[in-house]
């Protein structure tokens, strides 16, 4: 599907990969690890920013590549392959191109060497205990003050909130009128007095990635507000439609299926290999197929033509259920030694028996299932294209 | 409209137009159910008309007599065909007979493209080969028994294939052979089909080493079929979305039900999905891509679970109505039953999808 | 399961059927045929009349059997393995109950005896083009003139209609008020001038089962009138609540599976016999274990205790997926000459080719696909467990 | 309360009730969550309850110590202990170990019963044999690797078999043998195993001809496991309900939204079909009837399957919430997922299915 000239290109960043990929950060984001510690990523941005390669979206006036839509379709797809980390998404995927669209010269020239440099970590505070798939009723308390905001009040789900040097978020500055006006879009320093962070565990009994911040008389300097006061759903709207294909997961997909390919292939169940163990070949088989026909509909939705009004929500929802098929078929293949629980991989010990696959093929099973959950539920998503898509 | 408006070039957009107003004046449902009830289950004049309006010749070089269309563009004629359940040979004729002829006796392309002959053709299935070949000097006969062959009964010949010499060997017979007995029925998508017996029918040799030849029809039928079913399923969901937004209950449109909002988004997802399984079967055998056999098998496949499901779901959707004879659904129903059921089912192209994709 | 005491009667049941069940009936009955003509049903009836086993839910004076609950069970399960024809539904299982806790003396004494001898075949009359669902939502007029009613208006999904005498149907006597009100329950001769039935053909192309009844100026006797005039909506529960478990299919199902199950094992698939073709078996497998839960789940819920309120929802909605996942797996083992299209069978000629099963398998596989639409559709189900046992 | 109330006996609500109460005193989800991280992955002290309250003790003769109880009996307390997610060696040391030695060494039952004394045992999976026997003299030593043994660290023997002589022989071993290395680890549903490497390992032999026991044995803790998922099935129901009608969104409850409503109505009706399949594996191994291998096989393979799928859907319903630590949800979805990887997984409990099935 890949036009001939862009397979240079593949060729180029299959090679950075192998060449310069830090082996200990391969392994870990080969063991299907999303809570990578804050050092890892910062060495693997820092890798990727001398080559070029860390803020590849931005203008490129700013350091960016100014790839093609295809070569960033390739760049990503290679990264998964070769278990590179993502590029860091808060900052530089998300709060970056909403500054440059909204933000003012001087929260420019203040915010984004620093990200591209990765001396700052973001995380983003929109979801709230009781504003989840409902975003518009958060409740978070940012009170104007003249010189600054006075923050009180929390935030849910907040990924990275215990690693980020700052984070932007959605507060509450006015609750008249519409649930969705009255929200503004701040800028907050995680160091700041009266900021607390409490990690959340999910039950993979992984690492943290998820927390809860409270928020106690926090000051935020006024001008740390992007936008318009009141003004921030527009912001937030135009943050979240950035990533319109990403969610599909496919690449890292791929990647997933590929291991278990290959380990299914060696490991034998009663006389046969698994891969070739017709109930197991059957499961493999049909998340294969799904997985292709989410890739191809990405491809098609990407570079085909008129947008269909929903691609990333039709792409979350079959990307995260097939990604989920995968991970599981993975967790049955290991047997009996799926069960190891290793617990916070940052802190776990040798793997005291099974194959190595044993010592992560049940958390990533179990951890993953918050694909489907997050960014919209599933079932959120189907609801929103039954508005957007079918007009219901 | 839910469905994505297909890529298509000027040329294809054209022909797209073209088979459209055809079939809107001539494939009316009603119209299509006295189609399938006439003599021999399709309208002869039509024939006429496909020839005509192009149709036949489309993928057939200009030498041969055709347009030099691709099968890209035949696609746009079987998935029209499809939506309008116009069940016709054109398939057998034009593509799986079609192909094989054209590289092996090209003369007779001409009387297909004119649709003054039609010819069936079987799925060829490498597995498990039902004739015997005898040699008597520079002549052939052949014998055995050939399950649905589409059409048959309409046809003045039959284009064969039989194992011969440790290869593969392909036949024309005409149909009025002695030595050839057809049974003959009506298959439940509408359409026809015959079981042959064959005792010592003479044959005519067109290639002694035809497999590329016919894997390359099989599975250019396939690709075909793929496209046709993806056509359906999106009638399928349109007419399904029509529905609910006009039905009421519980003094509701039932289009308000957000249980059946949800499970229509499950159609539409799945026709996205298969659609892009469908383009890429299609894409993959016009341009004989060296991977066309996974890429078409992982079509068939999934189209083929996928599809039978998806009709089930819409006849659901619709409840007590979609029921009925006189509603196309159930009859789209069918047609995606026998879609999966023809050249290889959904268990068997996964098999073969598997095989490709470990040994790749 | 069965206390051994009723093995007897399950041997006693058997060899009646074994003895007693023309080949020609059982002949259809085993093509998964619902659609038996009149004389078949009648002839059957009466066969089982002379047993004393023609209305077994009946008292005893008028001829029932007296059997507990578990005989009643085994000789249901026994009819279908057997494949025997059910017990007339309409007549037998519907009416008779409801004219003996609502008809008058005269009613009992003209309409059971006929009932009884197979003189009379009834039909239902509830649903209508715009009501199946929603019942309660039916408009088929009757106008009370006195002596007699006048009804205008239609009934659709009619089963039997075509070969049925006579008619019990709801009418709408009364358009003021909760739309439950203002229904009477009313009996119609079929014969009676302004009655006219159009037969729906079902898309499996299959003989007829379902019908559309238009009623132009029909009059009928006042005294045809079962209950109380706009109460019919009391004696329709009643009638509707009578057939508690029967819908779950189990009977008939194990009987489809035992058919495909012997098929299967006599055909090859590639060098295999269908029944250990991975795929099939697979499917196999998981129709005959589902069929197994809910033969157990019917089982408990009809003799363990206490109601769980909403027992018929639960296994006709189970019951019925898993009827139509078996004669799936019957059409797709026949292979391609499950294709071929018998049309009507009782106008049906020699079957072309293939085994004698590809002259059913796919109108079965099509034509049940109707049994998780009709009698309250497999969403409407839910809904109802929703509210009755959720307490949604 | 959507749950069928149980057709308990008096003397089974007895137990019920006194289950019931102990577990609500001792194992509230906090306990629990501290249990599981002591040092032995349970509460020693809590073992010595379990003894004293007679749970230990009753699927055991009286003459043996015992109380005479049934599998049914043990099965309201694994269910029970299910719902609560109290992980302990029950399962292993009572039932799986615990009627071996009722059969071949009725003399160690009362320290079990006592709760002195924990065995483990292993899976006895009988077309994978891990250790192979040596005899000299009268004495034994087995050698070789046994995956998963349930609480081996907190043992004091192990029950383990192997071939020998053309049959199944089972042993006895204790923990501290020389030559017995463990390798022991958390398991994710908070339970504890040990993979055993055995270099000669002396070993009392229990029964040459112990397999009809070691089968007996495998079908009472596969039966009493799908009790136990039956149990965790119906607690998720209750929470996962409850926790809709709570909780808002969008301005309503979640328990308002038909979508939801009809999920959650799946999880109900599957909770009533994996009972159903559940109690029948149960009755079957109480009665030792002659079937008993193909319904448990039945139970096993459905509860397998379907209680994941449920435990699944349970987190998705739940949202974020499900996700977290701190909630009984997610640990619940761990456990039926361990139950299906232990004693045989849905696939293959199917097979098993389909053989009886087809034979019979």
């Amino acid at each position: 599907m890949i036009a001939p000239t862009n397979e240079a290109f593949r060729q180029e960043v299959r090679e950075f990969m192998r060449s310069n990929l830090p082996d200990d950060i391969r392994a870990k984001v080969a063991e299907e690890r999303m809570d990578l510690p804050k050092e890892d990523q910062r060495r693997w941005h820092r890798i990727l920013d001398k080559q070029g390669w860390a803020v590849p979206s931005w203008p490129k006036e700013l350091g960016g590549s100014g790839w093609t839509d295809e070569q960033f379709y390739i760049f990503e797809r290679e990264l998964s392959l070769a278990d590179a980390p993502r590029n860091t998404v808060y900052g530089v995927g998300m709060l970056a191109p909403t500054i440059i669209e909204y933000g003012t010269d001087q929260q420019k020239a203040e915010i984004l060497p620093r990200i591209k440099n990765a001396d700052d970590f973001w995380c983003q505070g929109f979801s709230e205990p009781g504003a989840g798939s409902d975003l518009a009723a958060l409740k978070c308390k940012a009170e104007n003050k003249g010189d600054h905001y006075l923050i009180n009040g929390s935030k849910m789900w907040t990924s990275e909130a215990h690693i980020a040097d700052r984070m932007f978020g959605l507060f509450r500055t006015d609750s008249l009128g519409k649930k969705q006006h009255g929200i503004t879009f701040i800028l907050v320093d995680m160091n700041a007095p009266g900021v607390e962070v409490s990690p959340i565990k999910t039950f993979d009994g992984g690492g943290t990635e998820i927390n809860q911040v409270f928020f106690t008389d926090v000051k935020v300097p006024i001008e740390n507000r992007v936008g318009e006061e009141h003004q921030g759903w527009g912001l937030a709207k135009y943050l979240l439609s950035l990533e319109r294909f990403g969610t599909a997961e496919v690449s890292r997909s791929m990647r997933t299926l590929q291991r278990l390919k290959a380990f299914a292939s060696n490991q034998t169940r009663g006389n046969l290999r698994l891969i070739d163990d017709p109930d197991f070949k059957q499961r493999l088989t049909r998340a294969e197929l799904t997985l292709r026909a989410v890739e191809l509909t990405e491809y098609r939705l990407l570079f085909g033509g008129e947008p269909a009004g929903a691609e990333a929500s039709l792409l979350k929802l079959k990307g995260t259920e097939v990604q989920n098929d995968i991970l599981e078929l993975l967790h049955d293949a290991v047997g009996v030694h799926a069960l190891i629980d290793m617990g916070d991989p940052e802190e776990a010990g040798e793997l005291p028996a099974g194959p190595e696959e044993a010592g992560y093929a049940a958390r990533a099973h179990f951890n993953f299932r918050k694909t489907m959950i997050y960014a919209g539920s599933n079932e959120i998503q189907k609801t929103i294209m039954a508005k957007a898509v079918l007009g219901l | 409209m839910t469905r994505p408006a297909p890529l298509y070039t000027e040329e294809q957009q054209i022909i797209a137009d073209s088979v459209q107003r055809f079939l809107q004046e001539n494939y009316s449902f009603d119209q299509r159910q006295k189609a399938i009830t006439s003599e021999r289950g399709f309208s002869q004049e039509h024939w006429q008309n496909f020839a005509e309006l192009g149709w036949l010749g489309l993928p057939f070089s200009e030498e041969q007599g055709g347009f030099g269309g691709s099968l890209k563009d035949a696609a746009i004629i079987t998935g029209l065909l499809g939506e309008y359940l116009a069940m016709t040979p054109y398939l057998t004729a034009v593509i799986s007979a079609g192909q094989v002829l054209a590289n092996f006796a090209p003369g007779n392309v001409c009387e297909l493209v004119e649709g003054s002959k039609i010819v069936s053709c079987p799925h060829f299935d490498f597995e498990n080969s039902e004739l015997t070949v005898s040699k008597q000097g520079g002549a052939f006969t052949l014998s055995g028994d050939i399950p649905f062959l589409p059409y048959a009964e309409s046809a003045s010949s039959l284009v064969l294939h039989a194992e011969m010499d440790g290869d593969w060997a392909t036949f024309l017979i005409p149909t009025d052979s002695s030595g050839l007995n057809l049974k003959s029925y009506k298959t439940y998508d509408g359409g026809r089909a015959s079981d042959a017996e064959l005792q010592s029918v003479p044959a005519q040799l067109l290639s002694a080493h035809a497999k590329p030849a016919l894997e390359a029809s099989n599975l250019a039928t396939m690709a075909l079929l793929c496209a046709e079913a993806s056509s359906i399923l999106w009638a399928l969901e349109e007419q399904t979305l029509a529905y609910l937004q006009t039905r009421e209950q519980f003094g509701q449109k039932l289009s308000s039900f957000q249980v059946l909002q949800h499970r229509l988004v499950d159609v539409y997802v799945n026709c996205q999905l298969a659609q892009s399984m469908a383009d890429d079967a299609v894409e993959a055998v016009s341009n004989w891509a060296s991977d066309a056999p996974q890429r078409v098998s992982a079509a068939k496949a999934y189209i083929g679970d996928l599809g039978r499901k998806i009709g089930q779901d819409c006849v659901q959707l619709h409840g007590g109505i979609g029921m009925t004879n006189d509603l196309p659904i159930g009859h789209y129903l069918k047609r995606l039953t026998a879609i999966d059921r023809l050249y290889g089912d959904a268990a068997w192209h996964r098999n073969q999808f598997a095989m490709f994709a470990e040994t790749k």
